[in-house]
C-alpha cells in the first residue's frame, strides 16, 4: 500500500477547505500546506528512488473497476518542482494582493490548482484526467480573472472557452476508447491498444483537446493575453506548470498508452508544430513590448522545444540513448518551469514597484531593484540556454538526439530560437541598465525578491550542475514506459 | 452491434459536431457557452449508447457515473463562463 | 378488458396533446395559443396517466401517477398565468 | 417488444435531437437558443430514460435542464443584445468551417463504428456487477460513482468548488426580483416544502434505487431558485458564515473519511468491512449540502452581503476596498 501517494493531492485540497473557512488565516494555511505538501512529495520522490514505480489502488480495487494513482520517474520530477514551484509563488503571494475580496479568494483557489496539478500528475485513469483537466481548468481560469481588469477578463474567457473545447475533444476520445477497449485504466489501455481506426481516432481527439491546453502553435492564440494579465503567481504557476501538465499527458499518451498505434510520421508532425512554435514565439517575444507580454510568448516557444523531442523519442530504439533523450526533455521541462517562474514574479515586483511593466520604460530598474534585475539576468541565462543552467545540457541532448536520428531539420531551429531568445532577454535587460535617477535599496521585498532569486538559481545552477543526478533518478526502476512494465 | 448503437452513436458525434461548429462560428460568449453545452451532450450521447447493453439487460454502470460526473462538470463550468461573461459585461475592475 | 380501456384512454389523451399542439402553431395570438396548450395538454396528460396506471395495474404507481398530474396541473396554472400576466404587462408599457 | 421494434421510435428521438441541437446552435435569437437548448436537456432526459439510465434522466432533467436552464435564463437578463448580428464569418471561412467539421464528423463516427463493432463486449459491466455486493449499496451507478470511483466524484466536488469560488470572486449577486403575485407566491409555498422532502427522498434512495446525491442537490438548489424568483433575494440561503462551512461540507466529510480508513493494509477510501453503506450515506448527504449551496449561490451569481467579513477569525473590523 503506497498511501503516501494521496498526500501531495490530499493536502492542497485540506488547505483550500481551511482557507475558505478561515480566511483570515489563509496566507498562513497556504504557506504551511505549501511546506507540508513539499515534503509528501519529497517523500514520494524518496520512496520512488528507493522502490522504482509506485502504485496506490484507490478504494482497494483493482485498477480498471478502480483508480490507480502512479508515479514514475517523470511524474516524481514535475511533481518536485510543482511543489517547489507553488511554495515559492505562495510565499511571494503573501505580499501580492492588496485588495482583501481578491486575497480572500486566492488562497483557496490557490490550493485547488495546486491539488489538480498533482491530481494530474499522478493520475492513471483517462477518465480521472479529464476531471483533474477541467479542475486545473476551472481554478486557472478563476485564478487568471483576478487581474479584475477588461483585458484580464476577456482573455480568462476565451481561455475558458478553448480550454472547455479542449477538454470535450479529450472526453470524446476517452469515450471511444472505452467503447473499443472496456476499460479506462492506462496500463490496462496500454496492453490493448492496436493500430486501428477507433485507436487513431481516439488518440487524434485526445491529443488535440491536449493540445489547446498546451497551446501548441498555432492553437497558443490564447496563451499570451491570459498569462500576461494574470497576476504575477498565478502567471507564475499558469507559464511553469499548468501549460506543462498538458504536455505531460501528451507525453504520457504517445510514451505509454498508444505506443502501439503511432506512427513516426504523426510525431514529425507535432515536430514541425514545435519548431514553428519556437521561432515564432521568440519572434514575438522580442517584439514584445511589455515585460510579461515578452513572458508569455517566451513561453509559447519554450513549450515548443519540448514538443520537438517526439519526434526523436519516437525514432530512438529503447536504450540508453532514448533514455538519455528523455533525461534531457524532463531536465528541459524542469528548468524552463524555474525560470519561468522567476521570470514572472520578476516581473510582478517590477510592475508593483513602477507601476507599469513596458520594457522600454525600464531605465533605472537595476539600481532600483538590484535583485529582482539579476533574477532577471539569471532566468534569461537559462532560457537562452547559457551553461551552467539546465537547459544548455538539454538543448545538447537534443541536439546529440537529432543527429544521432538523423533528424537534422531541428539543429537549425535550436540555433535560431536560441539567439533569438538571447536577443530578447538582452533587449530587457539593456533597458534595465539604463539610465535612472531613482536608487534604491539592495533588497526591496525579501518575500517576493527571495523567492523568485531561489528559483532562478535552481535554473540556472542546481539544476545543470546536478543533472547527472537526476538522470539517475530518472532511471530508477524503469523509465517512463515502465508503466506498462 | 444493436442498431441503437449506430442511431445513438452517430447522433451523439453528430451533436458533438454541431456543437464544436457553434463554438468556432459565433462570437458571442453566450452563444458558444450554450454550443459546449450542446457539444458536451454528444459526447454524453455516446457514452451512456456505449453503456447500453439491449432492453433485456441492464446496462454498464460505469459509463453512466461517468456522464452523471460529466453533467456536473458542465454545469459548473457553465455557471463561471456566464458569470466571467457578465463581469466583462460590466466593465471590469477600470 | 382493462387493457382495451387503458388503450383508449391512451389514445384518447395522446389526441389532446396532439390538439394543443396544433393550437399552439395555429391559432393567432398568445392568449389564445395558451389556452389550447395548458386545457388540452393537462386533460391529455391525466388521459395518459390514467391508461398507464390501468396498464401498471398497481394502486401505488397509480397513486405516484396521480400525484404528478396534480402537479403538472399546478405548475402548468401557474406558469400560464405568468406568461399571459407578462405578456399583458409588456402590452400596456409599450 | 424487441429492440427492433423500437428503430422507428429510436430514429425519431435521434432526429429531434439532432434537430434541436443544431436549432439550439445556429439561431441568432439568444432567447431563442436558451429556450432550445433546455427543450434539448428536456428530450436527452427522455432519451436516457429510453436506454435504461434512470439516474441520469433524473440528473439531466434536473441539472442539465433545469440548473443550466436557470442560470441561461438569468444570464440573458444581463445580455445587451439578445440578438447577434449577421453571421460572424461567411464566405470561404464558412465553407472551410463546415467542410471541416464534415470531415470531422465522418472521422469520428468511423472511428466510433469501428470501436463498437471491433469491441468484444467485455466491459466493466461484469466486473462491476459481481463487486456490487461487497460496494455497500445496491444501486450499481450509485456503487461506481460513491466506491469503485469514489476519487473521481471526490475531485468532481472539487470543481464545484472552484466554480463557485471564481463566480463569488467576480462580484457581488445580482439584485433579487421583486415579490412574488399570490400565484407565484402560492406556488413557491407550496413547492419549496415538496422539492425538499423530494431531495431527502431521492438522498435516501439512491443506495438501491435512482437517485443520489447529485439529483438530491439539484432538488434543494431548484427550491432556492424558486424562493428566489418568488421574491427572497438570498435565494432562502442561510448567513455567509455558515455558507462557507456548507459549501467545504462535501468534500471534507469525503476528504476525512478517505484518509481515516487509510490503514497499513488500506487504501485511501477503502471503507472498513460492513461501514461502506453507512459511510456513504454520510458523504452523500454532506455531499447533497454542498451541491445545493453551490448551485444556488451560482445562481445568485456572485457574493451575497456580508461574504467577506464572515470568514474572519478575529474581531477587527475588515477594510472594504470599493470596486
Amino acid at each position: 500500500m503506497n498511501s503516501l501517494l494521496i498526500w501531495p493531492i490530499a493536502l492542497p485540497l485540506l488547505g483550500s477547505l481551511g482557507a475558505l473557512v478561515w480566511s483570515s488565516r489563509a496566507h498562513l494555511i497556504g504557506v504551511g500546506v505549501g511546506i507540508l505538501t513539499l515534503f509528501a512529495s519529497s517523500l514520494v520522490a524518496l520512496r520512488f528512488a528507493e522502490q522504482g514505480g509506485l502504485e496506490h489502488a484507490l478504494g482497494g480495487w483493482e485498477p480498471g473497476l478502480g483508480i490507480a494513482l502512479r508515479v514514475d520517474g517523470l511524474a516524481a520530477a514535475l511533481l518536485m518542482m510543482s511543489s517547489l514551484v507553488a511554495l515559492a509563488a505562495a510565499v511571494y503571494a503573501t505580499a501580492y494582493f492588496s485588495d482583501p475580496v481578491k486575497r480572500a479568494v486566492f488562497w483557496p483557489l490557490w490550493m485547488l490548482l495546486v491539488a489538480a496539478l498533482h491530481a494530474l500528475l499522478l493520475a492513471g485513469d483517462v477518465f480521472n484526467v479529464y476531471v483533474t483537466l477541467e479542475l486545473l481548468g476551472l481554478t486557472a481560469v478563476a485564478l487568471a480573472a483576478l487581474g479584475g481588469s477588461r483585458a484580464s477578463l476577456r482573455a480568462a474567457l476565451r481561455y475558458l472557452t478553448v480550454g472547455l473545447l479542449g477538454s470535450m475533444a479529450f472526453l470524446a476520445g476517452v469515450a471511444l476508447l472505452y467503447a473499443a477497449y472496456g476499460t479506462l485504466d492506462m496500463r490496462g489501455l496500454a496492453g490493448l491498444v492496436r493500430a486501428e481506426p477507433a485507436a487513431w481516432v481516439a488518440l487524434t481527439l485526445m491529443t488535440a483537446g491536449l493540445l489547446v491546453k498546451a497551446a501548441l502553435f498555432p492553437l497558443h492564440f490564447w496563451l499570451p493575453p491570459t498569462h500576461a494579465n494574470a497576476p504575477a503567481p498565478v502567471s507564475a504557476a499558469l507559464s511553469a506548470l499548468v501549460v506543462k501538465a498538458a504536455f505531460y499527458l501528451v507525453l504520457r499518451l504517445w510514451l505509454d498508452v498508444f505506443d502501439g498505434a503511432l506512427t513516426q510520421a504523426a510525431a514529425s508532425l507535432l515536430g514541425l508544430l514545435g519548431a514553428a512554435a519556437v521561432l515564432w514565439g521568440s519572434w514575438r517575444a522580442l517584439r514584445a513590448e511589455r515585460l510579461k507580454l515578452l513572458a508569455a510568448y517566451s513561453t509559447v516557444a519554450q513549450l515548443g522545444y519540448l514538443f520537438l523531442f517526439l519526434p526523436l523519442l519516437l525514432a530512438l530504439p529503447p536504450g540508453p540513448g532514448r533514455d538519455a533523450a528523455l533525461g534531457g526533455l524532463v531536465l528541459f521541462a524542469l528548468t524552463h518551469g524555474f525560470a519561468k517562474s522567476a521570470l514572472f514574479l520578476a516581473a510582478g515586483v517590477i510592475q508593483q514597484h513602477a507601476g507599469h511593466d513596458r520594457i522600454a520604460d525600464l531605465g533605472g530598474t537595476a539600481r532600483a531593484l538590484p535583485i529582482t534585475t539579476f533574477v532577471l539576468a539569471l532566468s534569461g541565462v537559462a532560457l537562452i540556454g547559457l551553461p551552467p543552467s539546465g537547459t544548455f545540457l538539454a538543448k545538447w541532448q537534443l541536439m546529440s538526439a537529432a543527429v544521432t536520428t538523423g533528424q537534422w531539420l531541428w539543429l537549425p531551429v535550436v540555433g535560431l530560437g536560441s539567439l533569438l531568445a538571447g536577443a530578447y532577454t538582452f533587449r530587457v535587460l539593456g533597458h534595465a541598465f539604463g539610465p535612472s535617477e531613482r536608487a534604491g535599496g539592495v533588497l526591496v521585498g525579501g518575500r517576493q525578491e527571495i523567492p523568485a532569486l531561489l528559483l532562478a538559481i535552481v535554473a540556472t545552477v542546481v539544476l545543470g550542475l546536478g543533472a547527472n543526478g537526476l538522470w539517475g533518478f530518472l532511471s530508477t526502476g524503469v523509465s517512463v514506459t515502465g508503466v506498462s512494465s | 452491434m444493436l442498431p441503437q448503437e449506430i442511431i445513438f452513436g452517430l447522433t451523439g458525434v453528430g451533436l458533438f459536431v454541431i456543437g464544436l461548429r457553434g463554438v468556432m462560428l459565433h462570437v458571442s460568449a453566450l452563444a458558444r457557452i450554450l454550443a459546449i453545452n450542446v457539444c458536451g451532450a454528444g459526447v454524453f450521447l455516446v457514452f451512456v449508447t456505449v453503456a447500453y447493453r439491449g432492453l433485456g439487460e441492464r446496462p454498464d454502470p460505469v459509463p453512466l457515473a461517468l456522464v452523471l460526473t460529466g453533467i456536473v462538470v458542465a454545469v459548473s463550468a457553465t455557471a463561471l463562463a456566464l458569470a466571467l461573461a457578465r463581469r466583462l459585461q460590466e466593465g471590469g475592475d477600470e | 378488458m382493462s387493457e382495451v380501456l387503458a388503450i383508449v384512454l391512451i389514445a384518447a389523451g395522446l389526441l389532446f396533446f396532439a390538439a394543443g399542439s396544433i393550437g399552439l402553431l395555429r391559432l393567432p395570438d398568445m392568449h389564445s395559443r395558451l389556452h389550447a396548450l395548458t386545457k388540452a395538454d393537462n386533460l391529455g396528460l391525466g388521459l395518459l396517466a390514467g391508461g398507464v396506471a390501468l396498464f401498471a395495474g398497481s394502486l401505488a404507481i397509480a397513486l405516484q401517477l396521480l400525484l404528478i398530474w396534480l402537479l403538472v396541473l399546478v405548475a402548468s396554472a401557474a406558469s400560464a398565468h405568468l406568461i399571459s400576466q407578462h405578456a399583458l404587462r409588456r402590452g400596456r408599457g409599450q | 417488444m424487441t429492440d427492433a421494434h423500437w428503430i422507428p421510435l429510436d430514429m425519431l428521438l435521434a432526429a429531434l435531437l439532432l434537430g434541436l441541437g443544431w436549432a439550439s446552435v445556429a439561431t441568432r435569437d439568444l432567447k431563442r437558443g436558451v429556450a432550445l437548448f433546455i427543450a434539448l436537456g428536456l428530450l436527452l432526459a427522455v432519451t436516457w430514460a429510453r436506454l435504461r439510465a434512470p439516474d441520469l434522466a433524473m440528473a439531466e432533467a434536473a441539472i442539465g435542464a433545469g440548473i443550466a436552464g436557470a442560470l441561461l435564463l438569468a444570464a440573458l437578463r444581463d445580455e445587451d443584445r439578445a440578438v447577434l448580428p449577421d453571421a460572424p464569418i461567411g464566405g470561404p471561412r464558412l465553407w472551410l468551417l463546415n467542410l471541416f467539421c464534415i470531415g470531422l464528423a465522418g472521422a469520428v463516427g468511423w472511428g466510433l463504428l469501428d470501436a463498437m463493432a471491433g469491441s468484444d463486449g467485455i466491459r466493466l459491466a461484469e466486473v462491476a456487477g459481481d463487486h456490487i455486493p461487497d460496494s455497500g449499496v445496491s444501486n450499481p451507478v450509485t456503487a461506481v460513482l460513491l466506491n469503485f470511483r469514489a476519487y473521481d466524484t471526490l475531485l468532481e466536488l472539487a470543481v464545484v468548488l472552484a466554480a463557485v469560488l471564481g463566480v463569488l470572486s467576480l462580484g457581488p449577486a445580482r439584485p433579487g426580483f421583486e415579490r412574488a403575485g399570490p400565484v407565484l407566491g402560492g406556488l413557491v409555498r407550496w413547492l419549496s416544502p415538496l422539492l425538499i422532502v423530494t431531495a431527502g427522498y431521492l438522498l435516501w434512495v439512491g443506495a438501491h434505487a435512482p437517485g443520489g446525491a447529485f439529483q438530491a442537490g439539484a432538488m434543494l438548489a431548484a427550491a432556492a431558485v424558486l424562493l428566489r424568483l418568488g421574491g427572497r433575494a438570498d435565494a432562502g440561503l442561510p448567513a455567509p458564515g455558515a455558507l462557507r462551512w456548507l459549501l467545504v461540507a462535501g468534500i471534507a466529510v469525503f476528504l476525512v473519511v478517505g484518509l481515516a480508513v487509510i490503514a497499513p493494509d488500506r487504501a485511501f477510501l477503502q471503507y472498513p468491512q460492513g461501514w461502506a453503506g453507512g459511510l456513504i450515506l454520510l458523504i452523500e448527504a454532506a455531499a447533497t449540502l454542498s451541491i445545493a449551496v453551490a448551485l444556488a449561490l451560482a445562481y445568485t451569481g456572485g457574493r451575497p452581503p456580508g461574504w467577506e467579513t464572515a470568514g474572519r477569525l478575529s474581531a477587527s473590523p475588515s477594510r472594504r476596498e470599493g470596486q
